[in-house]
């Protein structure tokens, strides 16, 4: 479909992990046993990621918000700046009391954190963090992420019900309300690189950005005046959809005191906040596959064949993506916060027509380059 | 854009694509600001390790300046919340200290107190931060000693001494004046010649 | 969606408001313990979904007896009980009963007491005024001009601290002048100050209130009528806010304001009605810019003398008589209606608080408005519960 | 400050005109306060005299509290005092026979203030609420109906405000007692 697209980046086929395992298992096992030890490997290495990333995330985040706001942020645990402050606080939530209100819906109350965490998870296999680095590459990857995070809604709505605390069942209400507007604009804000790269493969739209010695991003090509005002649609929608500020209605924490999860404590309050800093990284990490070249960087093509070659993609996938993540912290500690009513305004009368017309110059475009170029 | 002078005109531009422009443009900006104090030094003190110099009339924990003090209670009088109490008992001029005592959970700082003081014995000082785990460390006590002092015994017997001496010498002039008018009883009458 | 749009003519007793569609109601504890009531306010909300249809506030939590102690301590002692109903403003509180006092005693303060008292009480006004808009930003959502704010105003606790020795409940303006002149050097660390402010104050312009997320959550939000606001005695930014041209220190001059040039700022529907949430967020703003302009004029034209009038002791035995006092605090009017026998207590210390005043009206802009306006309406009456419950 | 109260003299004369019962006083004159109080006052002063020094601000003193209502409403309708800064009492002394209601009206557009006092006898501790005049004596009046014990005719929401709702007693009488404890927290 698209004539900017090298000849040399087809897309890669199968799965590193898969293939390796393959290679590393005796012979003769059959083929299930192999799954298992791919699936059971790959949520390992998936939820050490998580579990890592969240942590590293809410040091990171207290600190941009405190420099952002002229003060430290922690800085007595662990010897530099705080470093080892997530770390403790992992600790204390984790020897915590977990308390289940007398009150509460139980079954649904403590079904909530993990509904919302393994949606979270299972969004990640279809996620590329390197060439071959995928646990699942899929068709439908794009499909399969949007499709899987928004389960997360019904985790928060369990959560926001069964804590049977009216703040709660605000937030959980709200969450319900935003999350179905705006899983339009999110979803038609990915049509833009979807038509260009002519793929819901995540793993194939990185391996088409490759060419220019790797800096053959989607903001880059010809069309970056699409790429642009998408990728700032894509990221408002991303920001709602991962209830981060200004569309932290459901938590809200100067309304509704802590929203959804204001019932919770100990190991459980930590799901709730691991699966937001991961559903964080999900929509950058989308985004960077998208926009940003995902693991392709300037000199990557030259180590090609060597053993630095992955290692490198992925380090470049992770650090594009965490600083996407930045900017959210960082929009976080500017604006202020949207009322319910202006955020169905925003998703419906704003973010949605806008993307209709984006889809509409994106299809003219193709169009075009067909035409004149005659690919 | 921010100008000290009032805008002159109100704007409310509530067009489709002014809302547009205005949410992208304002958001642009707070970035901005927000994005440059993101490298500037920040403007905490880490508190317990730094502490920020108090000034020369700071209002913390009183201190007293016990060997001035003449237990008037002028100060415990002042004070709005009645948080001073003070005994001592007095020897002449010296007094006899029991406690003098200030109950931090009532104290307000409000430099009431220091202000009748006919000696200028109690003053504020610059310490203030009262941390403790037990609400009855709040009850200082500002005398640094109770009872007699060495010395003040030893000025309590001097004076005794003096007061003895003066009591015997007062008692001998009596005596001699006694005697002396006893002596002089027949003079009398020259006296009154007078 | 039901129709959410404010009707500012609301009337007085009418607390419900008809929806299109109705649904149960919930009724919503807000506070006593709510990141946005300002203290221990409770606000009881009846809301049908996120439109609110009811509104009752409970107050009394942080009550401590003001007027029954004034009724006990001496004149003098009173003063620190002052501090604390307004414990943003106190210098403004000190002042306002010792203005009171002395009107009873018949005397008044000596000139550079006067040029001092207006520099604090501006000084306080800004530092108020700061805790105000950066905690109304927090109430929005928006956190970190509440620390630009806070920065700010640390440098004006500074100042406080350097001529009183402390920095929240000061006790230092008193009946007849003040408690001690200020320290060498303090007039110029004012100096600074202004120069800084002027300089600082449009990054909180340009980060919170021109945001345009902000003016969409303050402007046609919680509008509060001309008619409303007197008829509700509101006073201070919020009666500004509603386009009243009423200014205490303009239009019943006390101490030196009579000889400085300010402006009173006036809510004019900047980016929405006239008497919104934006507009009395925007009145407070530009009041601190106008009270920065009156320091400065307030430095250009102190002289030296003294600062305490002679007459005036430590024990005040003001006449027999009563006197109503009124100043303009950040808030509004903080009143103080004295009544005296001639003895060294007061028969009766009324004291008049903007606060609870202002609050009264927020309770009747709550219904129609939706759950998270609640935050905005009551932060932009800008309560301090200390006041309120006195 | 002075200059808002000069006009109370021009309010006396309008109402007085207007029929009411209201007497002006003004700084250094005699106290008006109902018969025996006023002597019981200057006696406080240790003067035999009532006609004593009474400094302060001018007031207007209503005589007839039935009337109050009708008064509020000829103010603000007819002499432009639109706000109600304050509305209290006072219990002057414990001795009394009276309650003095104070109101500190407004007029914005005038720059006007006015004081008006009116006596409430304490054996029948009613006057009418001003609430349906001015809307701003909501609060006022419950915080002085819960502290005196002043019962407000007509007002809307009579409940306490400050005190908690089952405080027995009002605190700012002279007369008050204080409890020994309150629901076992002792009071002393």
């Amino acid at each position: 479909m698209s004539a900017a697209l090298p000849p040399a980046a087809a897309a890669p086929q199968g799965n590193g992990l898969t293939e390796l395992l393959g290679g590393l298992l005796p012979d003769g096992l059959p083929f299930w046993a192999l799954a298992l030890t791919g699936a059971v490997v790959s949520f390992a290495i998936i939820f050490a990621f998580i579990a890592v990333l969240a942590m590293f995330a809410t040091w990171l985040e207290r600190k941009v918000a405190g420099h952002i706001q002229v003060r430290y942020g922690p800085m007595r645990t662990g010897a530099w700046h705080g470093w080892a402050q997530a770390l403790a606080d992992g600790v204390k939530l984790l020897i915590k009391e977990d308390l289940v209100l007398t009150s509460a819906d139980k079954p649904l109350f403590k079904l909530a954190p993990m509904v919302v965490l393994s949606t979270a998870l299972a969004a990640f296999v279809a996620l590329p963090f390197g060439p071959n680095a995928i646990v699942a590459d899929l068709d439908l990857g794009i499909y399969f992420i949007i499709a899987i995070s928004s389960i997360t809604t019904f985790g928060v709505i369990m959560a926001g019900w069964g804590s049977n605390n009216k703040w709660s069942l605000y937030g959980a209400m709200r969450e319900a309300a935003q999350v179905a507007s705006y899983e339009i604009p999110l979803g038609l804000s990915l049509m833009m690189p979807v038509m260009y790269f002519g793929s819901l493969s995540l793993n194939h739209a990185g391996a088409m950005q490759s060419g220019w010695y790797g800096m053959h991003w989607y903001v880059f090509s010809d069309a970056f005046w699409i790429a642009i005002p998408s990728f700032a649609l894509f990221f408002t929608a991303a920001l709602a959809e991962t209830k981060r500020a200004p569309f932290d209605l459901p938590e809200s924490e100067s309304e509704l005191v802590a929203g959804f999860h204001t019932e919770y404590s100990g190991i459980r309050f930590a799901f709730f906040f691991m699966e937001e800093y991961a559903a964080m990284y999900l929509m950058s990490a989308v985004g960077t596959a998208l926009w940003f070249g995902a693991w392709n960087f300037p000199g990557l093509s030259l180590l090609e064949g060597t053993v630095l070659h992955a290692p490198l993609a992925v380090a470049a996938f992770v650090t594009k993506s965490l600083l996407l993540v930045f900017v959210m912290m960082w929009v976080r500690w500017t604006v202020p916060r949207i009322r319910i009513d202006q955020v169905m305004a925003l998703g419906y009368k704003y973010l949605t027509p806008l993307c209709l017309l984006m889809i509409l110059l994106a299809a003219s475009w193709e169009w075009v380059k067909a035409i004149a170029f005659g690919a | 854009m921010a100008t000290l002078q009032e805008p002159a005109a109100p704007a409310s531009d509530r067009s489709y694509w002014g809302n547009v422009w205005h949410a992208v443009k304002s958001t642009a900006v707070g970035m901005g600001i927000t994005f440059r104090y993101l490298w500037t030094k920040p403007f905490t003190t880490q508190y317990p390790d730094e502490r920020l110099p108090v000034d020369g009339r700071y209002r913390g924990i009183h201190y007293l300046e016990q060997d001035l003090c003449i237990y008037c209670q002028a100060c415990a009088k002042a004070c709005p919340v009645d948080c001073i109490d003070m005994g001592a008992q007095r020897h002449g001029k010296e007094l006899e200290w029991e406690f003098f005592s200030i109950d931090y959970q009532k104290c307000m700082f409000c430099e009431l107190c220091v202000y009748p003081c006919p000696k200028d014995c109690i003053h504020m000082g610059e310490q203030y931060s009262l941390v403790t785990e037990d609400k009855s460390d709040f009850l200082l006590e500002l005398t640094s000693w109770q009872g007699l002092t060495e010395e003040q015994k030893l000025r309590i017997a001097e004076a005794e001494a003096a007061k003895a001496a003066k009591k015997a010498a007062a008692a001998k002039a009596k005596a001699a004046k006694e005697a002396a008018e006893a002596a002089a009883e027949p003079a009398e009458p020259e006296e009154g010649k007078e | 969606m039901a129709n959410s749009t404010k009707d500012p003519a609301l009337r007085a007793g009418e607390r419900l408001v008809e929806l299109d569609v109705r649904t149960q109601d919930v009724e919503i504890n807000m506070g006593p313990q709510h990141p946005a009531t300002h203290g221990v306010l409770r606000v009881l909300l009846r809301a049908d979904g996120e439109i609110l249809t009811g509104a009752q506030s409970h107050l009394g939590y942080l009550h401590r007896c003001a007027e029954k102690i004034g009724e006990k301590v001496d004149w003098l002692q009173y003063l620190p009980y002052t501090d604390r109903y307004d414990y943003l403003s106190a210098m403004n509180n000190n002042l306002a009963y010792s203005l009171a006092v002395e009107k009873l005693l018949g005397v008044e303060a000596p000139e550079r007491a006067q040029f001092i008292r207006v520099i604090l009480a501006e000084l306080n006004r800004i530092a108020s005024h700061l805790v105000a808009v950066g905690t109304y930003g927090m109430d929005i959502g928006a956190f970190t001009p509440f620390f630009y704010a806070l920065r700010e105003r640390e440098l004006l606790l500074d100042i406080f601290e350097k001529i009183c020795g402390a920095r929240l409940t000061y006790s230092y303006i008193r009946p007849g002048g003040l408690m001690n002149d200020a320290p060498a050097g303090w007039l110029e660390q004012v100096k600074a100050f202004t120069e800084l402010f002027d300089k600082k104050w449009g990054e909180y312009w340009d980060l919170l209130v021109d945001s345009k997320i902000f003016v969409e959550r303050t402007a046609n939000v919680g509008v509060v009528s001309e008619e409303l606001a007197l008829a509700w005695g509101c006073s201070g930014p919020m009666l500004r806010g509603s386009g009243v041209d009423w200014d205490l220190r303009r239009d019943a001059p006390h101490l030196v304001y009579d000889r400085l040039d300010f402006e009173v700022i006036v809510g004019r529907g900047y980016r929405g009605t006239v008497g919104d949430c934006f507009d009395r967020n925007y009145v407070r703003m530009y009041e601190m810019v106008q009270s920065n302009r009156m320091i400065r004029q307030c430095l250009e034209q102190i002289e030296d003398g003294e600062v305490q009038h002679p007459d005036v002791g430590l024990l005040l035995r003001p006449a027999p008589g009563e006197a109503y006092v009124g100043i303009e605090n950040p808030r509004g009017e903080l009143g103080h209606y004295l009544v005296s026998d001639g003895s060294k207590i007061a028969r009766r210390l009324r004291v008049r608080g903007p606060s609870f005043c202002n609050l009264a009206v927020a309770e009747h802009l709550l219904p129609g408005c939706m759950l998270a306006d609640a935050a905005a309406i009551i932060g932009s009456v800008d309560i301090v519960i200390g006041e309120t419950d006195r | 400050m002075e200059v808002l109260f000069e006009a109370a003299r021009d309010a006396a004369a309008a109402l007085q005109a207007a029929g009411f019962e209201v007497e002006l006083h003004q700084p250094n004159l005699p106290v008006y306060a109902p018969e025996g109080e006023s002597k019981r006052l200057a006696k406080k002063h240790k003067e035999e005299d009532p006609v004593h020094e009474w400094r302060g601000d001018p007031y207007l003193a209503l005589k007839d509290r039935s009337r109050l209502l009708e008064l509020c409403r000829f103010l603000r309708d007819e002499l432009g005092y639109e706000v109600l800064m304050d509305a209290t009492a006072v219990d002057f002394d414990a001795e009394d026979e009276h309650l003095w209601g104070v109101y500190q009206f407004l007029s914005v557009g005038r720059k006007r203030r006015l004081s008006l006092k009116t006596f409430i006898p304490k054996a029948d501790c009613r006057v009418d609420s001003v609430t349906a005049v001015y809307p701003a004596a909501d609060w006022h009046e419950r915080e002085a109906s819960e502290m005196f014990g002043v019962e407000y005719l007509g007002h809307p929401d009579p409940r306490h405000i400050l005190l908690p709702d089952d405080w027995v007693g009002h605190p700012l009488r002279k007369d008050y007692q204080y409890p020994d404890e309150y629901h076992g927290i002792s009071c002393k």
